[in-house]
């Protein structure tokens, strides 16, 4: 087990002879070595996340047909950096009123909630923070403390458009955590197991995504939604309530919260990339060919799961910024009375047909599995046409029906 | 693992008391229903560590814990909306104000 | 036969009395000939009786008698009965006759067919009527009785009452018919109820009988107690009597001499002997036929009916020649005083009805004396005569005061008394068959010789007390007869001889046929009656006629009472006193033209010894005083009253002690509004604990829990 | 003192004394907060425990949703005088007393019992108990019923709540 191909553990190994020779006991050795551990984990993701507030602001600019920043440094490469240093230089100001402990907690939490859910982030098959048994469990419990921050965040700023953002961001958040919920145990059945790891490992043969597109697409919304990106970011929404929770927030304050989106967006990318597209492997069994031997390498695996991540978070970035953004009650509305039943349905097709179509050969389940979903997705869109028809309709004779009225009336 | 059962009671035994004391000693109805959150844990604590410590292939400690949480789950969703409706109509949380069964 | 009559005798004027009283008081005319048949019908009835009775040999022997069961007395029945025997045939006859002329006499007095009374009132004698003739002149004419009718009911039921008497075979229906008798003497008295001393009268009357009737009903009552049974045949078995006179009873009397004087003492009261005298003269007030009939003939010969009959229960353990046993001493001396005294009082009276009733007071008290010294017969004879004569005397009387009446209402000077004596004279000529009917009637009460009844009656109880040798009785009835034969005379001159000395006198007419016939009959009797009691040994007449009646009513004793032997000593003084009375009474009343003039008029033989407020004040005073003062002012209003008020106020007390010092304090405050409080104290306290504190509750379960497990722990033993 | 049993010294300060905040703090956000501390802290002993799925569930069903109930609870019946008084009711004290005679009643009855004495005995790795959680909740001879029922429970418990605080003025 050399550096290269068991990296974590070579080097924990290393550190744990050279603590236990200073005569650290076990028990005290192992934590210092979680420790390091953590630290490297979170300092990787902080540097990761400034690279995105670059990526973000270019890729924003490509979407909207400009050029995006370049002033600063090659391509704008320092920008990031600038927006720091603005934000650490900004005034640090609490509004009076406010909940001095909440206030402050808020942005922490914020930043915390999406580190937590790199500790379960299978960048490779041997660098990985902890191979929980209940990962995708792990997710949801990280997206509650997320919703945590925003409360304390909308709460502590004593300020009523904060309360009312706070309000609707964790309704929205906690309404889409059902179909993330009932989508995230699809994977589960097909991998028979709530791991990352062994969910990619399942992978390597099919991707998830083409077992079930449908779910895909539901978590991918609902994951959206959970993130309060663009067609759902209504507590940013300027028309409504100013700037949201974080309307007090300025300085620093306001830099975690904005690091925080945007790192708890790439997250969400490695995990759709990870529970539908493969994660780090899902090379549809190439690696075991002796020529691609060299895709089970740790680093190269990571390389792969960041460039799917990255992918993840550019499809999320793509929708950010072309869709317009939805009024409140409609997407509750949409929640409930629309993707909830789908998730649902899905759910209960899938884990019927892996039943089912489990003696099939491998191209046969999946192929079953495709057309199943395939079929589902028609099916909703013809309802959704009849339910389009006849609202329109009722709304046509109404309108009909007015216009006739200002006839008489004249 | 060289921590005794009783450790774990005895844990469970003061945040269950201090639960008591949070139900018993609160004016306001919400904080009761933290404290009756608080000794729902103290149980649940229990429940887990008897698992642990008892025999871990059985599942019964697990599966009661599991069906605790659903109970206190629906226990505190039932009984927010009823505080809810109450204060919609009597303005009052106070526990010790909503003593009358018609208003 | 006769059994079935005699039971019949009694009935009609029963009848006539329900039949006036329910049915026709409206009509006058029927109700009286409905009475007057009643009368006929047991005139008829008693006149048969009595001719059979007199057709049977030793009728004393089997006597007509029959009785039925009445009243159940526990084992045996109470037996009344009717019997008709010699004495009791002797007395229907002259009842049967004076109570027939009684009724056709009171339908003339009555003034029935004269027209109404202009303002005659019932309860009030009529004032007569203004009546216009055929030549228009007006002329006031006696009015009829406004209540005619109910005048006959009454005497019918009086007839009913003697009839049942009489004809009685036992004690109870005797004194049935003795308070019959009693209650319409009071009626009667009170006829005319406006007068305030007419009612006086009645009650008086009813008072004094009604003592008399106590005793005697004492008497019966030891009769019965003693004996077991009230008839006749019972009473006197020979060995009942010897027993009855030997069982010694109270006041030494033997148990017969006690009944005798109880019985006597009811004798008293109801024929007017004298301590119980002083109703009979005030009877007057009743209209002249009633007194006729009760006072003189019936209702008053009656009592000395009754002891006639009761004779051999007095005089059991006497026989003939023993010295009287005390109750007939006690009689003879009550009759020979009342005679006496009786005779005294009439001399100085002035109304006219007033000396012909203290004239049957004397009459009566000759009969008991005659009883009282046991000459059973000639008491019995002269019962009968006396009846006879009197009768006819007070009808004479009626027609006299009903002639004078029409002169009254002639004059019109209605301050004249009609009654009084001195208002009259000189009637002779006015109303001559009156005046006849009275004379025979006065001569024969003096005991006229030979020819009037009265003198054989008379003679018969002289030569009796003689003969038996009881002086002391001989001389004081000789005076008492000597005194009769006086006042009568008095009173014949009075009225009839010399000038009337009114002009009311002048104008007194003769009346109808209706008031003169039964005058005529009865004098018959008054004189004929006489001749069939003659004793044997009289000289001259003696063997001429047999003496029937000593014969027929002897018969009625078991042992046939003896004639006493004949001396002339009772016949001359009899002739003597009967003519010496009426010479001295002519002579002295010849001149005498108003009561100044007349000596006689002793103020205290006026006022009737005084005996009335003697009476007053003896008893009626006391009596009044205990009712007023004692009973009513002290036992009633002081003690009763007294009482019942302090228990009122007692109670009074009592109802405010309960009131304000139990139930207001106590049960209200201490009991009601204190459990209220403690509840409500109680309540509130233990509100609390309910008040809907949910942490409340909580809090106590949970120390419940621990204080539990701690006394667990502790009391039971640790873990 | 081993290392585990300091990180479970180190917990258990961190849930009593949470649980003491939520009691006696005055302001009810903080009181809901400190909850969530709480909650987190027996997360964290479950984790010790070895039951993984129990303490995310922990964390996904109380933090994220109970908790978040506390918060949304408090928020909608905010009045101004709320968090100025006195928070605990006058006779305080009495609970205290009772709180405190329970917990050494029981701390007294563990001690006493030696059972209770034993240390945790090595979970063996061929146990998985994630799957054996699973089957049994969902195998007929073990507890599906009580699951079944528990989720009619929940049904019924969402159906009311939401009837309750909707408020429906008819």
């Amino acid at each position: 087990m050399n550096f290269l191909n068991d990296p974590i553990n070579f080097i924990s190994g290393w550190m744990r002879d050279l603590l236990t020779g200073w005569g650290l006991s076990n028990g005290l050795t192992t934590a210092i070595i979680y420790f390091i551990g953590i630290t490297v984990l979170i300092i990787f993701a902080m540097t990761l996340d400034i690279i995105l507030v670059w990526v973000e602001r270019k890729v924003v600019a490509r979407f909207q047909d400009r050029l995006g920043p370049n002033r600063i440094g090659p391509f704008g490469l320092i920008q990031p950096f600038a927006d720091i240093i603005k934000l650490v230089i900004k005034e640090d100001i609490t509004p009076a009123g406010a909940d001095k402990l909440l206030y402050n907690l808020g942005p922490v939490l914020a930043i915390a909630s999406v580190i937590i859910l790199w500790a379960i982030l299978p960048l490779s098959s041997k660098i990985f923070g902890v191979d929980l048994n209940v990962a995708v469990l792990y997710l949801v419990a990280a997206g509650a403390l997320g919703t945590l921050s925003i409360i304390m965040g909308g709460w502590a700023s004593n300020n009523k458009y904060a309360l009312l953002g706070a309000f609707r961001m964790v309704a929205n958040m906690i309404s889409y955590e059902i179909p993330m919920v009932v989508v995230l145990l699809i994977p589960t059945i097909l991998a028979n197991s709530m791991s990352v790891q062994d969910i990619t490992q399942a992978q390597s043969g099919m991707w998830f995504a083409i077992l079930s597109p449908l779910a895909l697409i539901i978590f991918l919304i609902s994951a959206i939604a959970e993130l309060g990106r663009s067609p759902f970011d209504l507590n940013e929404a300027e028309s409504e309530i100013v700037a949201g929770f974080h309307i007090e927030y300025s300085g620093m304050k306001f830099g975690l919260f904005y690091a925080g989106e945007l790192l708890h967006a790439f997250t969400f990318g490695g995990f759709i990339a990870v529970l539908f597209f493969g994660g780090y492997g899902g090379f549809f069994g190439l690696e075991k060919v002796g020529l691609f031997s060299w895709l089970n390498n740790p680093f190269v695996q990571a390389v792969v799961f960041l460039a799917k991540a990255m992918f993840g978070y550019w499809v999320i970035m793509w929708i950010k910024y072309s869709m317009p953004r939805i009024r409140i009650d409609h997407m509750l509305a949409f929640n409930w009375k629309f993707l909830t039943p789908l998730a649902l349905v899905v759910l209960v097709n899938t884990a019927i047909l892996s039943k089912v179509l489990a003696g099939l050969p491998n191209w046969g389940y999946a192929l079953g599995m495709f057309f199943s979903n395939i079929v589902i997705g028609l099916i909703t869109i013809e309802i959704l046409r009849a339910y389009g028809r006849k609202q329109r309709k009722a709304e046509g004779n109404l309108t009909l029906q007015s216009a006739h009225n200002q006839e008489q009336a004249v | 693992m060289s921590i005794p059962l009783s450790w774990y009671l005895i844990l469970a035994a003061a945040l269950f008391s201090i639960g008591l004391f949070g139900v018993l000693s609160r004016k306001n109805a919400i904080a009761i229903l933290l404290g009756v959150e608080l000794m729902l844990n103290a149980v649940n604590i229990n429940l887990v560590a008897f698992w642990r410590y008892t025999d871990p292939a059985k599942m019964t400690g697990q599966v009661f814990a599991i069906i605790v949480f659903a109970v206190a789950a629906a226990e505190v969703a039932v009984g927010l909306a009823l505080i809810i409706s109450v204060y919609r109509r009597r303005n009052t949380v106070i526990a010790d104000e909503i003593d009358l069964m018609k208003w | 036969m006769e059994k079935f009559i005699i039971w019949l005798l009694p009935l009609p004027p029963l009848l006539a009395f329900f039949g006036i009283i329910l049915f026709t008081n409206k009509r006058k005319a029927l109700s009286h000939k409905i009475a007057v048949g009643a009368a006929g019908l047991s005139w008829l009835g008693s006149m048969i009786i009595f001719i059979r009775a007199v057709g049977v040999k030793e009728f004393g022997k089997h006597i007509f008698g029959s009785s039925i069961n009445w009243l159940p007395t526990g084992t045996s029945w109470l037996r009344i009965g009717v019997q008709i025997d010699p004495l009791s045939a002797a007395v229907i006859f002259f009842v049967a006759w004076t109570v027939l002329a009684i009724f056709i006499y009171s339908i003339g007095y009555h003034n029935f067919g004269q027209p109404e009374g202009d303002h005659d009132i019932a309860g009030l004698p009529p004032h007569g009527a203004m009546v216009t003739d055929r030549h228009g002149h007006k002329h006031i004419v006696p009015s009829i009785e406004p209540m005619y009718s109910r005048f006959f009911a009454f005497i019918s039921l009086f007839a009913f009452g003697m009839y049942t008497l009489v004809v009685s075979d036992n004690l109870l229906t005797l004194f049935v018919g003795w308070e019959i008798m009693g209650l319409c003497s009071y009626l009667l008295i009170g006829f005319w109820f406006g007068k305030p001393s007419a009612r006086n009268a009645a009650v008086k009357a009813f008072m004094t009988t009604r003592i008399g009737d106590v005793f005697m009903l004492l008497g019966i009552a030891f009769v019965y107690s003693f004996t077991g049974s009230l008839s006749f045949k019972d009473i006197f078995k020979p060995e009942m009597l010897q027993a009855l006179a030997a069982t010694p009873a109270f006041f030494g009397l033997s148990a017969a001499g006690i009944i005798g004087l109880l019985l006597f003492i009811g004798t008293v009261g109801k024929s007017a002997q004298w301590p119980l005298h002083v109703w009979l003269p005030d009877a007057m007030e009743g209209p002249t036929p009633v007194s006729a009939m009760i006072h003189a003939a019936t209702m008053v010969s009656a009592g000395v009916y009754m002891v006639i009959r009761m004779f051999p229960l007095i005089s059991a353990g006497w026989t003939e020649g023993m010295p009287l046993n005390t109750t007939m001493s006690v009689i003879a001396f009550i009759g020979a005083f009342t005679a006496l005294f009786a005779a005294t009082i009439a001399v100085a009276q002035n109304d006219i009805k007033r000396v012909l009733a203290y004239s049957t007071i004397s009459q009566l008290g000759f009969m008991i004396a005659a009883l009282g010294i046991g000459a059973y017969v000639a008491a019995a004879f002269h019962l009968v005569t006396h009846a006879f004569f009197k009768a006819l005397l007070f009808l004479g009387s009626g027609s006299v005061i009903h002639g004078m009446e029409h002169g009254v209402l002639h004059t019109g000077g209605h301050s004249v008394d009609p009654q009084d004596m001195f208002n009259m004279g000189g009637l002779r000529k006015k109303m001559p068959i009156t005046f006849w009917t009275f004379l025979i009637g006065g001569f024969a009460l003096s005991g006229f010789p030979i020819i009037t009844a009265g003198f054989w009656s008379k003679d018969e109880i002289f030569a009796e007390a003689f003969g038996n040798g009881h002086l002391l009785v001989f001389i004081v009835l000789a005076a008492a007869a000597f005194l009769t034969a006086f006042y009568s005379m008095r009173q014949i001159t009075l009225t009839f001889f010399g000038e009337p000395r009114t002009k009311e006198a002048a104008h007194a007419q003769e009346n109808q046929w209706t008031m003169t016939v039964p005058l005529i009959i009865l004098s018959v009797f008054a004189v004929g009656y006489g001749w069939v009691g003659i004793p044997e040994q009289f000289p001259g007449l003696g063997g001429l006629i047999h003496n029937w009646f000593h014969e027929f009513v002897g018969g009625t004793l078991t042992k046939f009472p003896q004639p006493v032997a004949f001396s002339w000593v009772p016949l001359v003084t009899s002739l003597c006193v009967a003519l010496g009375g009426l010479g001295l009474g002519w002579l002295v009343y010849r001149k005498v033209q108003s009561p100044k003039q007349d000596f006689m008029q002793i103020t205290v033989l006026k006022n009737k010894w005084y005996f009335d407020e003697i009476y007053n004040f003896l008893f009626i005073k006391p009596a009044s005083w205990i009712a007023e003062k004692f009973t009513s002012q002290y036992m009633d209003q002081t003690v009763i009253d007294g009482l019942l008020h302090s228990v009122a106020r007692f109670s009074l007390f009592l109802g405010s002690f309960f009131r304000n010092k139990i139930d207001k304090p106590i049960i209200n405050e201490l009991i009601g509004d204190g459990t209220g409080k403690v509840v409500k104290v109680s309540g509130s306290g233990l509100r609390k604990i309910q008040a809907g504190r949910i942490q409340y509750y909580m809090v106590v379960s949970i120390a419940a829990l621990v204080i539990f497990a701690l006394l667990y722990y502790f009391m039971i033993g640790g873990m | 003192m081993t290392a585990d049993q300091i990180i479970f010294l180190l917990c258990a300060m961190l849930i009593l004394g949470s649980a003491l905040m939520v009691v006696i703090t005055r302001k009810l956000i903080h009181a809901a907060l400190w909850l969530v501390a709480t909650l987190f802290g027996v997360a964290i002993l479950y984790a010790i425990l070895q039951a993984g799925f129990l303490a995310v569930v922990q964390v996904v069903v109380y933090i994220g949703a109970i908790a978040v109930l506390f918060i949304f609870a408090v928020m909608l019946t905010r009045r101004e005088m709320l968090d100025k008084g006195v928070q605990t009711r006058s006779t305080w004290w009495l609970p205290a007393i009772l709180g405190v005679l329970i917990l050494t009643g029981l701390v007294f009855i563990i001690i006493g019992q030696p059972a209770f004495g034993r240390s945790a005995g090595e979970i063996p790795a061929s146990v998985d108990t994630l799957r054996n959680l699973g089957a049994a909740l969902v195998s007929p001879d073990a507890y599906v019923l009580p699951f079944e029922v528990a989720s009619i429970l929940l049904l019924a418990a969402l159906v009311g709540a939401v009837y309750v605080a909707s408020g429906n003025k008819k």
